[in-house]
């Protein structure tokens, strides 16, 4: 009838102040973390099929063409990430949110999704997207400043970045509830940070889909910052943990495994296409960028914690497997890099082009049905205008 | 038999159940919707003739109403949320302001959010705190949402019809204390613009405007004036976003004064903006400055109060006595 | 890695229109529920020390002295409370919301406060006010519509009520993170109820609890009902449950048991003052009344679940124990019979003497420092008042 | 050594210094103000002179920021909190309206709740969705709460000690696109009543209001316009709640016209009140209706149509030219 929580055993001094300073000695090392599902190693190595029996046989059969597919999708949507880094750098993006260092845990999970189910992102999911089949240069509308969403979340069934931290969680459950009502064989994906877990409509998600049984899977990628907040400051235990107390599972995964991202939430879908209900997914990773490029990690990270990270790269990873299992020859290599430079080039003309929205743009698509206010300041608008025109004419 | 007189709550209810029976997408959602019928029985009886799949008892969490709300809204459904009280919708404003409001513009379009959110308002019932507000303009205030409030009985089924029609996000703000008043509702009626004010009371001297709950207060002061002589002309504006200024300008171009009424707090309050586009509008035509009667820069005041916080008959005609004196 | 909750397991139509119709059957029977604290069953026996030591521990040397203070303290409220339902019958209160059934919860908690500890109450605490000394007419004048807070915060350490459901759990645990700044041997404790387990402030009080290691104690009476709501509109799984999810311990007691909920909460301030940080205690209980006189229980449950919890009458239960351990004679309960009436007399005389406040007490309080805006209207009010003393002194 | 030369962001960061250094119950929370010194660097420096306890990372949740700063306040403390961006203190905004502006009242006096919420707010800075908002309107229509805004460096040191100082709860708007602008600031000085607002530039054809990061465009203005002959006199509102009427009516009745500014959408907007009450004040004196120069009703747009949303010298002049022509 008591539940004690490990964490919360020891007792420490009540005083904000008293909290470890940061940064951390090594805020990810596994020795100190709880265990998580992984199915490749670090180096590279296929862990036992015994050890991981549940999740890993959605990934049994998987074949040396997939696994191929998917470092091509890490490798392309990294490719795609740094360009749009560097054209922020040369002013043509306002902004960036690079994924750089998240790749296994976005390609894992966006390959584990199909075609009918629905995506609900942050602002950081490129390589989402980029397997939903959104074409990336649409993802930088926002970055460049000319839309605040440049795609038919319909169209992919990939819904629009969500800015506000957290408010897409209800947005997913509330699709999942439908899609229950539909009686649809599909199942919603909701993305979120480590930040994002503290805030109030996330617990709110929590609660509705498992009062609904809702069919969605709350993906957090635990990339243990929230800008510049380790995640000691949202939780002092592990995330995945937060499940249990809703009445639904949590696991944990290494967000750096590819593999066994697409295995646990090809397992987490699975559940709740079979209406077993939502499933929480913490994918331990680590943000080896910057948040954004208006940020300056160096005020708050030491550069070690990222060092410590590059040996667990997930591209790295699987790169080593597929050579050492011969899954993968030089060609295939090779062929990769020269699309991925294509890729490059495609992004940074596509970008150049894109003109700037018309001025009316203002007024547009605020009602759907339309409104008297908004006619009215159209037309003010549309007359000062004119009288420059006119200006110019006389 | 299309022609009844009902309570204005009663003929929300009907317009829900039309509602549901026409469209299987639309739905309801809300604390206490279900068995209970709302705690003003505004729901009473759907879900037992429509089910628990599509009148659905929430947890109770604004923000997860209407949060879910829009996720229904992207999959295809309709949802029509009730908020219990006005002062308990502040939970959910920001997924009304920040993601309601602005997804249809974000999506460049592609995206439409039907959903309406009735929010029973006002006071004058001896509530408890937080049951008695009236916080229109924080909403009509954003943009993306329309914002709307019947006074009476046919426009109660009628706006709710609309509304639940509408692509667009309606705030559908309900005269709590204006619940069991009587009126006909022709429910084969043509409704007319669910966006245009209504002369209630043609006139001559001043006009008067008002909505929901304030538009029989409004009626009652130009009956009282009219024996004095003065012929006070009544507009029921129903629309607070957008706001039918023609038909105000209109008015005020003929009577040359203007006197606007709310409960709200008379501070950025919709008579702001009535009064400075109205003068904008009509400024050689006004005789007097627009005058203003609502709440006052206080917290909704206790119960015993609120009989001195509210604008009532005398306050009004004090207005108009002070507008005619100019 | 994985945590299965036992409730999530077995799978349940996906549609929200498919969960089971209430009323429930049974929603309390202690068969179907997890096991919970009790250390005097519902016959009035005391439940051996040894099955529950660790909170058995904090009573284990309460002298009859003690046992009858409880008693009493429960017959008062309750009496105080009946009172103030049959004044809101009467027209002399607007509303009332009746503690009826949750006086072991509220007493047993209450009891357990120390008065450097600080209270956040929600609007149903009137057996805690009373353990707070607070003078229980003080609490009727928000109900009978002359103030919205009728007593100082200060002056008892028990904050007004809170209506905003959920929203005074944060205050609570800003305040205990202010303990702990202070260094204060004190402790918070802030009430909510099963309904308000939903709210997204209550999840953000929790992640802040924690990651502070605040002194603060959750205590939440599950009555079983928000409204018309049963608690499985709020969650699947048992509210005390919710806690381990961030880190902290949860404990479900019997809530019906004044003595289990003393022990219990005792245990719990005894954390928080030692730096243990929060605790959430659930406390198992029933609203045997309406949610408030304006609400009508008939509409949604069944007498029979109400009789069933009469059973388990917290009062009927501690009269037991006490007459059969010979704890209290005759004398004690005519004493406590008059001493009740005597009460009564004093609240009917108290509320219907309680005058309407001054019709300049709108503008009052607005802020503590002046607004100017507040001044003029305050002006307007006072000389349109004046305007209607001038017409009837014409 | 007391006057000196700084960036609005700094006088900020140095009036909260002082905060620090002379009441050691003032305390620091938010998002990112620890070490990063928030994203803006207002609180650089603050973490490591005065440490975690005083200077506190917050979990990512707003309500929970201002709800729990409410709770320090109860127990003695005068948090200062800062809000990321104006888009994000919509989750907030149920424990700003419901609790932090309320409770003073509730308690009959009793509890006072000394908490400053800063927001950086306003455009012109190239940002995405949400954080170029101007939100004063939705806090300023709610009893309870002040509402300012300074322009400058030396009115942010000292408006900030004043905020900080005030036993009210206090909206601090920040006008983030002048955040490097560089101004004097004497710490020395003695401040002037924290809600006047100031003649920025004295002038007699017209009176242009303006608040935080408008008062330079207005100022701007006016310098273009006397080339032409225009005189312009160009007032700092510094407050919105309350709005210091009295000096704009004084304006007023000198000038006869009165053009109000901000980047704020028209409808509804702190402008509408002003409108609205100046022209019941100043009727006889008004030569033309009042003007509103703001941002429209629609979303915030994306950053390469800010340009033509924000209002700007030649929207100002163009209303300018309006009211004169009248
Ligand atoms: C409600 C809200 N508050 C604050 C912000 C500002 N902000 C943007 S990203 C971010 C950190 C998010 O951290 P996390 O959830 O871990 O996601 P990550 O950026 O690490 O992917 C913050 C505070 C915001 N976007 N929304
Ligand atoms: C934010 C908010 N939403 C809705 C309400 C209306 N309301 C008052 S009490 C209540 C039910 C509360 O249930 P619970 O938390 O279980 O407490 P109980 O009344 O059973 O003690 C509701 C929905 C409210 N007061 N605040
Ligand atoms: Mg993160
Ligand atoms: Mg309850």
């Amino acid at each position: 009838m008591t539940v004690e929580s490990t964490a919360a055993r020891k007792p420490r001094k009540r005083s904000t102040g008293a909290r470890k300073a940061s940064p951390k000695a090594s805020p990810g090392a596994p020795q100190s973390e709880p265990e998580l599902v992984q199915l490749l190693t670090p180096e590279g190595k296929r862990v036992g099929h015994a050890e991981n029996a549940v999740y890993d046989e959605y990934v049994a059969g998987i074949t040396p063409e997939e696994l191929r597919g998917l470092y091509r999708d890490m490798v392309l949507t990294r490719r795609f990430d740094a360009e749009a880094t560097s054209l922020q750098r040369q002013g043509e993006l306002g902004l960036w949110a690079s994924l750089l260092g998240q790749e296994a845990a976005q390609i894992g999970s966006g390959r584990a999704t199909r075609p009918d189910d629905y995506v609900f992102p942050t602002y950081r999911e490129h390589g989402v997207a980029w397997c939903r089949g959104v074409d990336p240069t649409n993802l930088l509308g926002m970055f460049r400043g000319v839309n605040h969403g440049g795609w038919d979340p319909n169209s992919n069934n990939f819904h629009l970045y969500t800015i506000v931290i957290g408010s897409q969680t209800l947005h997913a459950t509330g699709y999942a509830m439908g899609l229950a009502k539909d009686g649809a064989d599909a199942a919603v994906i909701a993305y979120f940070g480590d930040g994002a877990s503290s805030q109030g409509d996330v617990a709110e998600s929590f609660t509705f889909s498992a009062v609904y049984n809702a069919p969605v899977v709350f993906f957090c990628q635990n990339n243990q910052w929230a800008i510049s907040e380790p995640t000691e400051k949202q939780t002092r235990v592990p995330l995945y943990q937060r499940a249990q107390g809703y009445g639904f599972p949590g696991v944990r995964v290494d967000g750096n495994d590819v593999l066994a991202c697409l295995a646990v939430t090809r397992w987490a879908l699975e559940r709740a296409r079979r209406g077993e209900g939502p499933t929480l997914v913490e994918a331990f990773t680590y943000r080896m960028g910057a948040h954004t490029t208006s940020d300056d990690p160096t005020r708050y990270r030491l550069d070690d914690e990222r060092l410590a990270w590059e040996a667990k790269d997930p591209i790295l990873r699987l790169r080593t497997y597929l050579e050492s299992e011969n899954h993968a020859d030089e060609g295939f290599f090779a062929e990769l890099e020269a699309e991925s430079e294509a890729l490059g080039k495609r992004v940074r003309e596509r970008v150049r082009a894109m003109p700037d929205p018309d001025h009316f743009a203002i007024f547009e698509n605020v009602y759907a049905d339309g409104h008297a206010l908004v006619d009215e300041e159209r037309a003010q608008f549309a007359a000062y205008q004119a009288s420059f025109a006119d200006g110019e004419g006389a | 038999m299309a022609v009844e007189k009902m309570a204005l709550a009663k003929a929300i209810n009907e317009s829900l159940r039309t509602a549901l029976e026409t469209d299987p997408k639309v739905l309801i959602m809300g604390e206490d919707v279900g068995k209970l019928g709302g705690v003003f029985r505004v729901t009473d009886g759907l879900q037992k003739d429509f089910g628990e799949d599509r009148v659905i008892d929430t947890p109770l969490a604004e923000s997860g109403i209407v949060g879910t709300a829009i996720g229904l809204a992207l999959r295809g459904y309709r949802p029509v949320v009730e908020i219990q009280f006005d002062g308990f919708v502040f939970p959910a404003y920001d997924q009304i302001v920040t993601q309601l409001a602005k997804m249809h513009a974000r999506s460049l379009g592609k995206v439409k959010l039907p959903v309406v959110i009735r929010i029973p308002y006002g006071g004058g019932i001896g509530a408890v705190e937080h049951h008695s507000e009236s916080p229109e303009a924080l909403f009509a205030h954003v943009a993306g949402l329309k914002v709307i409030s019947p006074s009476n009985s046919s426009d109660a089924y009628w706006m709710m019809q609309q509304a639940i029609q509408s692509d667009d996000p309606v705030i559908f703000f309900e005269p709590k204390r204006r619940y069991w008043d009587k009126g006909e509702v022709d429910t084969e009626a043509i409704p007319g613009q669910l966006h245009k004010a209504r002369v209630v009371r043609p006139g001559s001297d001043l006009t008067l405007v008002a909505y929901g709950p304030m538009v029989k207060v409004c009626v009652e002061a130009a009956a009282a004036a009219q024996e004095e002589g003065k012929s006070l002309e009544v507009l029921d504006l129903r629309s607070m976003s957008p706001i039918d200024f023609d038909s105000v300008q209109t008015s005020v171009e003929k009577t040359g004064r203007l006197v606007v009424v709310h409960e709200a707090p008379v501070f950025l309050g919709t008579g702001a903006e009535i009064a400075a586009r109205i003068t904008e509008r009509c400024f050689y035509h006004l005789e007097a400055p627009v005058l203003r009667v609502g709440g006052y820069h206080a917290p909704y005041p206790p119960a015993r109060l609120e009989e001195e916080y509210l604008p009532g008959l005398d306050r009004v005609l004090d207005a108009v006595d002070r507008s005619l004196a100019y």
